[in-house]
């Protein structure tokens, strides 16, 4: 199937910043009908060499390739006329536009005058939105779509154009099971056409399931090529860092507390409908489901940022009315948000800021804020945290992913709080950094904080947590403890069958293997 | 799509509405309070409006394109005062004297002109240095009536030409040539904005700046486009408006901006950009014109007035945001 | 809201009688800029003082806002509701003609108010009724001039001019009726700076500032109205600098007592309510069929210091 | 090592270019007319500029919380009139603080749209602006307000007088501003500001009353407002209902020539300061000089243009925009 004629190649690819040496000397090339996976960590240079290929950065040195012609990528509308085509993580759609406009956003057919050819648009969309099998049409408003028909969108801007090569970059991560065997088939169909595909993730299980071969970026440098039939996690995780890491289940069992929160039958309209569960001092109780399935909305209502339309919360045995943030964070509650850049930071503001931002209001000496106390929490939680900043007054808009997620964390930690909600602790943040995030979390536990984990990434959870409650569609389907957790029943309770019912699984592996026996 | 629909219907329909309402208000309670024998909906009164909502109507038609890109145009009202200085100043040149009536387009010509350079300037501003539109345009508000009063000396500017005035005051098939200006404005917009390439792409700018410059859409120009349309529309509305009046103000035209502004706001555009359509806008214009006329009509005065134009327009803001509510289940951020 | 229920008022007597709503006229009138200064809102109230004290007129009383657009749509309005008489106080002499014409073609004769419109117009209207203020501005320079006369500084003297908003009639007339009659009478004295002060308090005492700043000798400051001359007088109050001639023209208020104190020369006496009446009797004696003079101008004297008990105080 | 150099001056322009604009215009002005830099003059421009940098403090506040306040004009007309008004009917005394309360209310109705039922400053306040000019002819029926007994009144004072030889008015901006730095850059509310801001949600995650603070800011935009308001009826005891008009956007740009975005989060009262001097100089600069006003419009356009380039060019670290 692999056909050995590369659709792309990139020679000693080198761009600086000032002071900074952004990429040095990347090569690698993609073959035609080949997936090829391109790994490292945040900050490694992923983006940087992206950017550079679809003409919006322009190397200082070397030289981009398409087929065996030398090219010099200039716009991203000059690397769409290449052939070369991206589908970005973070959306790109204009949600007030109708699927078609987006899916031919920039390129809409036309008549005379600029007049936009309406029946071509849709019959053309039409035919796209067939080969990704998706249940809305091409009219729709794509602000009235799920954010996973967004990404099918976004998936489908790639097929507008009969393209060479197509970098998809992180495609997953909001993605279903059953939406992911969808992409995963638009895929293999691609490489069926022989396109060459570059596929950015950091969700090893999809790397080893669709990828042919496996390039890593360290520190802007190329640091090699791995065949992905020869090779393993680890060994892709030492090219990546340069050591191994241990992902092993959760194995401490130290001692249990009290019962620190309970939630009895709580429910936000339809966002999620009649939750109970407790979680104890020095346990992690972790959530695990599809985006969407109501986990964000459980901690927003709990953390006051949602009124709960039934149902009762309480702390320490004692019924509380939580209305807003302001109640929760007296009451001892903290919650890491989602969302870090648009929830959890203010860019702008040094490190010390955020940090003290909850409690400013308490650390006044007379009228005014006492930097020294701001100070001392923040050296305290650096150390502990082991926050990687020149000093407290650099703007945390200018650290890496990982750290800006441990300013985060420590903002919250330095709250005492008595429970501490975090929500997705690694999306976005690379290997290394997830680890010491996954150790910090077991750690707050040991030391006696009850602790909520809700993660998308099995894995995560699976490794962090003592108890996991498992969601479907804003309901409890199932709680499990570490014993009896598999990731066969998980999966199966997050996809609402309720007991051993192979169905759902057995489908999707099946789709995945479809995938596989078209590569 | 039909949710796209209801939704647009709901808030499309909602300035209508209000204009109903206005002029129901206006003619029940002008029964009583007006001193005039003649009814506020009389058709000729009707015919009128739409006249007097051309000046800034025709801007407003154009900001609403600018705000659909998500930026804003401070500098109309100055832009509009320099094209009418120019339309009205060029007939006085003398080469343009000894063409006759050719002076004429002509004149129009040098002022659309005018218009267009001047939004250009705003347009390569806003796209090469990256500075927000607003302050641009703020900054170039100030600038362009620097040039206004330089231009002159302070003083007004006025050319009588009675055969323009002609043309300005006909009727054609009972709509003034002011009405057939504005709607066929609003008509060429609409169709931009619908049907064609460039139209949708300010959707998409404005909606989602990223995206489009990933699609390849080339932003800058594109902006640079708008601007010089809105400052093409800004000299026509002046072109309109002064070919009948033949004198222009140093100051004239000042707070267009912010009136065309709350048209577009009232007729449903988000500022944030992305959302809004052409006819809400038309519609808005009326509303204001309505309104403006309507007071006048049962004898309120001038404090009355403004306090009315000012509360509606907070008004209007609050109902809209009622009928956007997502409920009770909404984040509350 | 008071003019609402004056109208409301108006227009229920009106009702009540519908015999006597049959005979009525009714006027309308659109004004400049209400409440942008007293003169104009003490004209308005004046106007329709006047207009209430007669039985056999309504008025319809429209503001402009200093807006031409606003104005032509007004005047636009008027004709379409077919009043009997228009009364316009232009927002730009010549902007209006158009409009003005129109009514004239519609049959509704119309009268110009406080300030005229520019001669092309001229055919179109019935009447001007208001001040000459080219001679306004004259005299205000004669008794600049003989105030100098009389402190023997005719030879020497300096002055600087606030002027009015710019592009404003009134404003370029009275500027240039002292501009041309200063040299004739004080042919030695100085115009050293002309800055507009927007008919604006403040904006003028930022000016006169300034001009303090820049000139060390002033011996005289002519503005376009008192309001100005006042903050002009502030502003030299502040710096300390006393023996300024300052005159002014439309005498306000407070122009009348600095004037009683002893601070402010002298100024042109206009009562706006001499000019709103002016203006309502003008119009009721087209319609009456009199026989109306065209330039129809009400006496503007001037007054100082020394002839000051011989007017009342402005209300304005 | 040329791009870190050419950084590195695009950098420091970028970031002093406010201050070495001012030295610039300062030095260029007094070498045309060594009177500029006359002790009076300066005194008298900084005087001259109290007003609007008073109101200027205030609206740093608004647009650092993220907001506009295009009715701050409107309003000082309204507190000028109010105070003028009553000082004959109440006394000095008693006007005052009625003034003060009555322009709070209006602040804190601007603030109650804009912070709890969460609407476009904008256009509030656009709104307010002609609510507030229409309240203000209501008020006054129109009329010019003077102070019957203008010499017998200590009401001057604020206005007109001098303590230890420098005039009140600067007194007055000068104290206020420092109060409001302290405030803004010292406490924990200034710091719940610039959260705001910066980031409103994550200022809520963070438990931090984004309504209450954005309240706060008008009412402390208001606060300044109405003592802009007494500095004028104090100065001229007398004015007429117009006196702030368009007063707003010059306010708006001084706070922008001091570095304030426009998105919130960033600015302090001390640039903000240094914003409104340059104004006021230019302005006067170019009197002296003898050039005609509007050449002070047409400067400003270019400065307020080249000022607020650099700030975004320092931060995107390049001249001209990326776009394409």
């Amino acid at each position: 199937m692999t056909d050995p004629k590369p659709v792309l190649r990139l020679r000693d690819i080198v761009k600086t910043f000032p002071g900074v040496r952004a990429l040095d000397g990347v090569s690698f090339d993609v073959r035609a009908g080949e997936v090829h996976a391109l790994m490292g960590e945040n900050g490694a240079g992923k983006s940087t060499l992206m950017k550079v290929l679809g003409g919006v950065l322009a190397p200082n040195e070397g030289q981009i390739f398409i087929g065996e012609d030398p090219v010099v990528m200039t716009s991203p509308k000059q690397a769409k006329a290449m052939g070369v085509m991206f589908i970005h993580q973070e959306l790109s759609l204009a949600d007030e536009l109708s699927v078609a406009e987006n899916i031919f956003l920039g390129e809409l057919p036309l008549k005379s005058f600029g007049r936009v050819d309406w029946d071509k648009l849709y019959a053309d969309t039409d035919r796209i939105l067939e080969t990704l099998n998706v249940g809305f049409d091409a009219k729709t408003r794509v602000g009235d779509l799920s954010i996973a028909n967004q990404q099918m969108v976004e998936i489908g801007r790639a097929l507008t154009v009969d393209p060479r090569a197509v970098i998809f970059d992180e495609p997953t991560a909001s993605l279903t099971d059953a939406e992911k065997v969808v992409l995963f088939n638009v895929i293999a169909d691609l490489q069926a056409r022989g396109v060459g595909i570059i596929y950015i993730s950091h969700r090893m299980e999809e790397i080893f399931k669709i990828t042919d071969r496996i390039s890593v970026l360290r520190d802007g440098q190329y640091s090699g090529t791995l065949n992905t039939a020869e090779t393993n996690e680890d060994e892709v995780t030492q090219l990546m860092i340069g050591r191994s890491l241990d992902l092993s289940r959760n194995a401490s069992h130290h001692q249990m507390g009290n019962v620190a929160l309970e939630v009895r039958g709580l429910s936000c309209g339809r966002l999620f409908e009649d939750v109970s569960f407790d979680v104890r001092q020095g346990e992690v109780l972790g959530f695990y489901g599809l985006v969407g399935a109501g986990r964000t909305e459980i901690a927003e209502t709990i953390f006051g940022l949602r009124t709960p339309s039934a149902g009762q919360i309480l702390l320490n045995g004692q019924e509380v009315q939580i209305t807003s943030p302001i109640d929760a964070i007296k009451l001892g509650i903290s919650l890491v948000p989602e969302d870090r850049k648009d929830q959890g930071l203010v860019l702008g503001m040094n490190c010390k800021d955020n940090m003290s931002l909850p409690q400013v209001g308490r650390l006044t000496k007379g009228p005014f804020v006492s930097q020294g106390a701001e100070i001392a929490i923040f050296d305290k939680y650096r150390d502990k945290l082991d926050i990687r900043t020149p000093g407290w007054r650099q703007a945390v808009g200018n650290l890496s992913g990982g750290n800006q997620q441990k300013i985060v964390i420590g903002k919250w930690l330095s709250m005492q709080p008595e429970v501490l909600i975090v929500d997705e602790p690694t999306r976005g943040i690379d290997v290394g950094s997830k680890s010491e995030i996954h150790n910090l979390i077991r750690d707050l536990a040991a030391q006696g904080f009850a602790v909520i984990v809700i993660s998308s990434e099995m894995p995560e959870v699976l490794h962090v947590s003592d108890r996991i409650v498992a969601m479907f569609a804003g309901r409890v389907m199932r709680e499990f403890t570490s014993e009896e957790v598999t990731e066969d029943n998980l999966i199966q309770a997050i996809s609402g069958i309720k007991e051993q019912g192979p169905a759902g699984h057995a489908a999707a592996s099946h789709g995945i293997g479809q995938d596989k026996a078209l590569t | 799509m039909t949710s796209q629909n209801r939704r647009d219907l709901i808030k499309q329909s909602g300035i209508w509405v209000f204009i109903v309402v206005e002029l129901a208000f206006f003619s029940i309670v002008g029964n009583y309070l007006s001193v005039s024998d003649q009814a506020f909906m009389d058709f000729d009164n009707m015919l009128l409006l739409l006249k007097q909502s051309a000046p800034i109507g025709i801007i407003a038609l154009g900001m609403t394109i600018i705000m659909i890109n998500g930026n804003i145009d401070l500098s109309v009202g100055a832009t509009f005062a320099l094209a009418a200085i120019v339309l009205l100043d060029s007939m006085t040149w003398p080469f343009m004297q000894n063409l006759g009536n050719w002076a004429i387009p002509l004149a129009w010509g040098f002022a659309l002109m005018t218009g267009v350079v001047l939004g250009a300037i705003n347009g390569l501003i806003v796209w090469k240095t990256g500075v927000d539109a607003f302050i641009v345009t703020l900054g170039s508000m100030l600038g362009f009536r620097g040039l206004v009063f330089m231009y002159n000396g302070e003083q007004p500017t006025s050319h009588l030409n009675w055969t323009l005035v002609d043309f300005a005051e006909a009727q054609f098939l009972g709509l003034h040539t002011a009405t057939w200006f504005l709607l066929g404005t609003a008509l060429v917009l609409w169709l931009v904005t619908t049907r064609t390439n460039h139209g949708r792409n300010a959707y998409a700018v404005g909606n989602n700046r990223d995206a489009a410059v990933n699609a390849g859409i080339r932003v800058g120009p594109h902006i640079m486009w708008n601007f010089m349309l809105i400052g093409f529309l800004a000299a026509l509305s002046a072109v309109v408006f002064y070919s009948e009046s033949g004198s222009v103000n140093p100051n004239d035209g000042m707070l267009y901006e912010l009136w065309a502004i709350t048209a577009v706001v009232l007729g449903g555009t988000k500022l944030a950009g992305g959302y809004g359509s052409i006819i809400g806008t038309l519609g808005g214009v009326i509303a204001i014109q309505l309104l403006r006329k309507g007071l006048g009509h049962i004898g309120a005065d001038t404090q009355t007035v403004n306090l009315v134009i000012g509360l509606i327009l907070i008004a209007v803001l609050v109902m809209d945001r009622q009928l956007n509510r997502q409920g009770k289940e909404e984040l509350k951020i | 809201m008071k003019m609402t229920m004056t109208a409301a008022l108006a227009c229920t007597t009106a009702m009540f009688g519908a015999a006597a709503a049959a005979q009525t006229t009714t006027i309308g009138i659109t004004q400049n800029n209400v409440g942008v200064d007293s003169y104009q809102t003490t004209y308005e109230r004046a106007f329709i003082a006047a207009a209430e004290a007669n039985p056999d007129v309504d008025v319809i009383v429209l503001d402009a806002g200093g807006d031409v657009a606003r104005q032509l749509a007004q005047m636009e309005d008027l004709i379409q509701q077919e009043v009997d008489v228009i009364i316009i106080w232009p927002t730009n002499g010549e902007a209006v003609i158009p409009a003005v014409r129109r009514a004239h073609n519609a049959g509704i004769p119309v009268v110009v108010t406080n300030s005229n419109i520019a001669e092309p117009g001229f055919d179109f209207i019935r009447s001007f009724s208001g001040p000459d203020n080219v001679t306004q501005g004259s005299r205000s320079a004669e008794i600049m001039c003989e105030r100098f006369t009389e402190l023997g500084i005719e030879n020497e003297a300096r002055v600087v001019q606030i002027s009015g908003q710019p592009g404003y009639t009134t404003a370029i007339e009275r500027q240039q009726g002292f501009d041309e009659r200063l040299p004739e009478v004080c042919p030695n004295v100085t115009l050293v700076e002309t800055q507009p002060g927007d008919w604006n308090r403040e904006r003028s005492q930022q000016v006169m500032e300034a001009f303090l700043i820049k000139y060390d000798d002033i011996d005289g400051v002519y503005s376009g109205d008192d309001n100005m001359g006042i903050g002009a007088l502030n502003a030299a109050r502040a710096a300390g600098r006393e023996g300024i001639v300052f005159v002014g023209a439309t005498n306000f208020a407070v122009g009348y007592d600095a004037m009683a104190e002893g601070d402010y020369w002298g100024s042109i006496y206009q009562s706006p309510v001499d000019d709103a009446e002016a203006a309502l009797q003008t119009a009721i004696d087209i319609l009456n069929g009199e026989d109306v003079p065209f330039l129809n101008y009400f006496d503007t004297p001037k007054i100082t210091q020394e002839n000051m008990d011989e007017f009342t105080k402005p209300v304005f | 090592m040329t791009i870190m150099t050419k950084q590195h001056v695009v950098t420091f322009v970028a970031k002093q270019g406010i201050l070495i604009a001012f030295v610039l215009f300062m030095v260029g002005f007094a070498i045309a007319n060594q009177r500029f830099i006359a002790m009076d003059n300066i005194l008298g421009v900084v005087r001259s500029s109290a007003i609007i940098g008073v109101m200027a403090l205030g609206v740093t506040f608004v647009v650092i919380g993220g907001n506009l306040d295009l009715s701050v004009g409107s309003m000082m007309s309204f507190s000028t009139i109010v105070v003028l008004d009553l000082h004959d009917k109440v006394g000095p005394a008693m006007a005052i603080p009625i003034m003060f309360a009555l322009t709070l209310l209006l602040g804190a109705f601007i603030g109650f749209l804009v912070g709890y039922l969460k609407l476009n400053s904008l256009i509030v306040t656009l709104g307010m602006l002609s609510a507030i000019h229409g309240l203000t002819l209501t008020w006054s029926g129109g009329q010019n307000m003077d102070i019957a007994d203008k010499s017998g009144t200590w009401f001057s004072f604020f206005g007109q007088d001098r303590l230890l030889g420098i005039p009140v008015p600067i007194l007055v901006f000068g104290l206020l501003a420092v109060v409001l730095s302290l405030l803004l850059s010292k406490t924990a509310f200034g710091r719940q500001v610039y959260a705001v801001g910066g980031n409103g949600q994550a200022a809520t995650f963070s438990g931090i009353p984004r309504a209450r603070i954005v309240f706060l800011t008008y009412l402390v935009s208001s606060f300044c407002v109405a003592t802009a308001g007494l500095l004028q009826a104090s100065r001229s005891l007398g004015s007429q209902n117009t006196v702030g008009q368009g007063l707003e956007l010059t306010v708006l740009a001084a706070v922008i020539l001091g570095g304030a975005s426009l998105l919130g989060g960033s600015g302090t009262v001390f640039k903000t300061v240094i914003g409104v001097l340059i104004l006021g100089f230019i302005q006067n600069g170019l009197l002296l000089v003898g050039l005609d006003f509007y050449v002070q419009y047409m400067v400003t356009w270019a400065i307020i243009i080249l000022a607020v380039w650099l700030d975004v060019a320092a931060k995107r670290g390049r001249l001209w925009s990326p776009i394409a």
